[in-house]
């Protein structure tokens, strides 16, 4: 068989075995690669430094479970972040399929980490039905939708929430999201509302908000993995992300190396086709 | 009374929401919100309206014994053991419900999509061929970008991650913007459509 | 974490993963129990936020209106019965519409006016150049009422290189989030479940 | 073709007389009722509503209905023909998003013109569906092409299959499909998502031309790489709106058209100014400035 079918009648499973192998390897030499911070990560981290100490800010978690690899590392940093400096933080998630339940499990387990107290120093609002409805009510007012917290609590008896009741009263919005309702925090809390907004995302959505970010419509991103371990770099913690970076690189020079092969495959069956 | 009824209805609430949108009266402010509450909480029912049809189908399934009706008696018994979790006991962290989600509905979700990486790796080599010049162009870019995204594109050429950061910064932007400004015509052609009466798929056959 | 409760998430883990050998019953099963899940997860939440947060402890809290969204809501329900299915069409017109209407400021004054304004850059630099060129060239490219001939063709061409461009830096990004993915799980596989290696 | 006479026209007609009267009178009245900063978006608002009206009752009485021939289009036909010569099926999948998307709608007009063809030359025809509610939409756009085609006893019921599962097990079912039956031609048009990319390498490896078409972004890439012909985010809607011949989308494209060019004029003018320094650029980037 000429080396051009072989190619291309290779069992893909073979090809599953080898990224397979090539994710579980690294993990036992951990060789951490020097991170060069992009422009965005920069702008985030110091927008989030520039704010003063104490100051409430927004996360909300509009992430489903899907992509919590990359999601949740920038969310801890993100929060570990807020709690540093003493802000305080309001969060909701307009993800029915998971996003309040994954809220709740990160801000309870970096908040006990950190010594701060639900009600006084975070706020899970939890979820309400149909994303447009819940971000352009609370533009006029927060109790208009959330009556009460994830739990049931009434949000009036959380201390936090006392002089909190729409986005003029949040220094900041730091959105952790692998989804379109992004797009609606942007153009309806960012640009009818005025609220200031950044972002920590999926790859996946990285390339559409760089239209965000030239616009100012965004202050700042962290784009998947990469931006996670850019950011923790920042903060001076090496942590999830950062460790991941070894098996990626493996896998993209693997997965472009699949691209060069399949391609010279394809050019010698159709060279050999062709007539002599 | 059955046609004009739900158009009259689409008409006043999105014409509500056009005019809340240009009116920061306090009166206008405190009314929408509370509207918004209220379509909030019907969206609300319309969300357990997909689970319960979910459920018919499946209780369909296994009283006609149809093909593999014994893996629709597996998805009853894990949505009702959910339900029964949430509904009775509540759903936030020290609950059933939650240690359910957090232990295996999301990893399992998380491990659904982590498969595409394999299914990428495979049809990067039997599928992804530069058939055309625009193929060729697309290709390109993302193996300069994934390089560029990597500390070892960075010991291949050191310019490497400034050039992939620069590809995304300029011309992705300006492809993003076009596609944003185009694609935001469209959806305001098609809101304005339904507000107008003029679109009625959206209600469904049924 | 209790050992035994990991070990639950990786046999499902497994499961799910032995799709990519072959489809097989065990893969049913774990895809079934996760749609059951989630299903049930979408009940048991609204059923807190929507009958209990939204409606029940407000009402005898004493607003009283909210008896008529309460009413509409249970209206979608009437849809399961083919005969009265247009009842239900009163509600879902009621929450479309009213999508319909925050929609169209949200992409007119929310999308379509700062991203045009944010293109006003000067051209002296080859980055304004470019971003201008780019968005002009990639609007015409989506413009369908006239044959993409003559001067309008080489704009349009223009135009899908600079979208080809685009879609493979997407590529690339994609190709990373998906990657990110699989490590996180095998992390998880190797490091907090087996402690093979910190 | 919906009428311009009746209670549907009497909405419209209030907005468009309304809107610029309403406007100027609020503006008159003390602040508060109408936020003047957002004039701009008013009449933005305004002349695109207009323009939608106009060229939807235009496109009803036939006028400016011209669509440039979009080359994703001429490929469906073409390998309709090719399963027909070579007496294979075609396999048309409208997404695997619910019918409340717009993608699976524009899929399903396609859907239409497809079977219409299919159903004169007796081309066997495969349409795996996800969701209960475009299964349904799908079986009766299907069964009602083959009755215009004057051969309502060709449409076999089995024809528009229910293939349940996530997008794994949907996928899973759909390849094993492709490989035993080896249809000639894939056409994917409508919402897709991760499954986008193991459709695409199944149909390769069953030897199909392959023709599809999506709005996501991050799945067009996939489709571009692995299918020999793509119809890129508003070409989907472009398609359906040209085989649909609905007034109401051949209508609604030419405004947004129109919009294109009126913005792309607006770009270059602000952007001219802005090089060149004119006075009176940052009165014209004000204009466009939302607040």
């Amino acid at each position: 068989m000429s080396l051009a079918k072989r190619l291309e009648s290779l069992d893909r499973r073979w090809i599953f075995l080898l990224i397979g192998l090539s994710v579980v390897l690294p993990m036992f030499l951990p060789i951490t690669f020097p991170e060069r911070i992009t422009s965005q990560t920069q702008a985030l981290y110091d927008t989030m430094e520039s704010l003063p100490e104490g100051s409430v800010i927004m996360v909300p978690f509009e992430v489903w479970p899907s992509t919590l690899p990359e999601t949740e590392p920038i969310a801890r940093a993100a929060v570990r972040h807020a709690f540093r400096r003493q802000m305080k933080i309001v969060s909701l998630s307009n993800v029915g399929g998971g996003g309040p339940s994954i809220a709740d499990r990160v801000l309870r387990e970096e908040g006990n980490a950190a010594g701060k107290v639900y009600g006084i120093d975070y706020v899970n609002l939890g979820y309400r039905a149909n994303y447009l409805a819940v971000l352009s009510g609370m533009g006029t007012s927060i109790r208009s939708i959330y009556q009460t917290d994830y739990s049931g609590t009434p949000v009036d008896s959380l201390p936090l929430m006392r002089n909190v009741d729409s986005y003029k009263d949040v220094a900041f919005i730091f959105a952790i999201a692998d989804n379109a309702t992004l797009d609606y925090w942007v153009s309806i809390v960012g640009e009818r509302f005025g609220a200031k907004i950044g972002a920590g995302v999926t790859a996946v959505m990285a390339p559409k908000m760089f239209a965000y970010i030239d616009a100012g419509q965004m202050v700042g991103l962290l784009g998947g993995m990469k931006g996670g371990a850019e950011y923790e770099k920042l903060l001076g913690l090496p942590d999830q992300s950062t460790r991941g970076m070894g098996a990626q690189s493996l896998i993209h020079l693997l997965i472009i190396a699949f691209i060069v092969l399949g391609n010279v495959g394809f050019f010698l069956s159709r060279r050999n086709a062709r007539p002599a | 009374m059955r046609g004009p009824l739900p158009l009259a209805v689409a008409f006043l609430a999105g014409m509500f929401m056009i005019v809340s949108f240009f009116s920061p009266h306090p009166a206008v402010e405190k009314a929408s919100g509370d509207f918004l509450n209220w379509v909030s909480i019907v969206s609300g029912f319309s969300i357990l309206l997909g689970v319960v049809s979910i459920a018919q189908n499946n209780l369909a399934k296994v009283k006609r014994r149809q093909k593999e009706w014994p893996y629709a008696v597996v998805l009853l018994v894990a949505l009702a053991v959910m339900l029964a979790g949430g509904v009775l006991e509540g759903t936030d962290s020290g609950t059933v419900y939650d240690a359910l989600f957090q232990n295996v509905q999301a990893p399992m979700m998380t491990t659904m999509f982590s498969m595409l990486a394999f299914f990428i790796a495979s049809a990067a080599y039997r599928a992804f061929r530069a058939r055309t010049l625009q193929a060729t162009l697309l290709l390109g870019t993302a193996v300069i970008v994934m390089l560029g995204r990597i500390p070892v594109g960075q010991a291949i050429y050191d310019g490497l991650p400034d050039l992939a950061n620069w590809i995304m910064a300029v011309p992705n932007t300006a492809v993003q913007r076009g596609i944003i400004i185009g694609a935001a015509l469209g959806g305001a052609a098609t809101a304005l459509r339904i507000v107008l009466g003029l679109e009625r798929t959206y209600m469904g056959r049924g | 974490m209790s050992f035994l409760v990991m070990t639950i998430t990786a046999l499902f883990t497994l499961a799910l993963y032995s799709f990519l050998y072959k489809d097989n019953p065990v893969y049913r099963f774990a895809e079934h129990v996760f749609a059951g899940l989630s299903a049930g997860y979408y009940a048991g939440l609204i059923f807190q936020t929507v009958l209990v947060q939204q409606l029940w402890v407000p009402l005898w809290g004493g607003q009283a209106w909210l008896i008529l969204p309460a009413l509409l809501g249970s209206l979608m329900f009437v849809r399961l019965s083919p005969k009265h299915a247009w009842v239900s069409r009163v509600a879902i017109a009621f929450v479309i519409g009213a999508n319909s209407g925050i929609l169209v400021m949200q992409q007119l004054h929310g999308l379509v006016l700062p991203q045009v304004a944010k293109t006003f850059v000067s051209m002296a630099s080859v980055q304004g150049v470019l971003i201008v060129v780019g968005v002009v060239c990639t609007l015409i490219y989506f413009y369908f009422s006239k044959p993409h001939t003559g001067v309008l063709g080489g704009v349009a061409t223009l135009g899908i290189w600079f979208i080809m461009i685009s879609f493979g830096a997407h590529f690339g990004y994609t190709v990373m989030a998906r990657v990110s993915l699989l490590i996180g799980r095998v992390q998880f596989l190797v490091i907090d479940w087996l402690h093979l290696t910190s | 073709m919906p009428r311009f006479g009746g209670a549907r026209w009497t909405p419209v007609a209030w907005l468009v007389w309304a809107a610029p009267v309403w406007a100027q009178a609020e503006a008159t009245t003390p602040p508060g009722w109408f936020n003047t900063d957002r004039v701009n978006a008013l009449v933005l608002l305004v002349v695109f509503c207009a323009a939608l009206l106009l060229y939807i009752r235009s496109a009803a009485r036939g006028k400016s209905t011209y669509i440039r021939p979009l080359p994703g289009l001429e490929a469906v036909e073409d390998g309709v023909g090719r399963a027909t010569e070579m007496g294979r099926p075609v396999l048309f999948i409208p997404g695997t998003g619910d019918v409340d998307m717009a993608e699976t709608l524009a899929g399903l007009a396609v859907l239409g013109r497809i079977a219409g063809i299919t159903a004169r030359y007796d081309t066997p025809l495969m349409v795996p569906c996800l969701y209960p509610m475009p299964l349904a939409a799908a079986d009766e756009v299907v069964r009602q092409a083959y009755t215009d085609a004057g051969k309502p006893e060709a449409f076999k019921s089995d024809m528009v299959r229910y293939m349940a599962g996530e997008s794994f097990g949907f996928s899973a079912a759909v390849n094993g499909w492709m490989m035993r039956e080896r249809p000639a031609t894939n056409i994917f048009l409508g919402e897709f998502t991760a499954e986008s990319l193991l459709l695409a390498e199944t149909g390769n490896a069953a030897g199909a031309i392959q023709i599809a078409g999506t709005a996501r972004p991050e799945q067009l890439p996939f489709f571009i790489a692995a299918c020999d012909y793509t119809l890129l985010g508003e070409e989907l809607y472009a398609a359906s709106a040209y085989l649909s011949k609905e007034p109401k989308y051949l209508g609604s494209l030419k405004a947004q058209d129109l919009f294109k060019v009126i913005l792309t004029v607006a770009i270059l003018t602000g952007a001219l100014a802005v090089t060149f320094g004119a006075s009176w650029a940052p009165v014209f980037q004000g204009w466009f400035e939302a607040s």
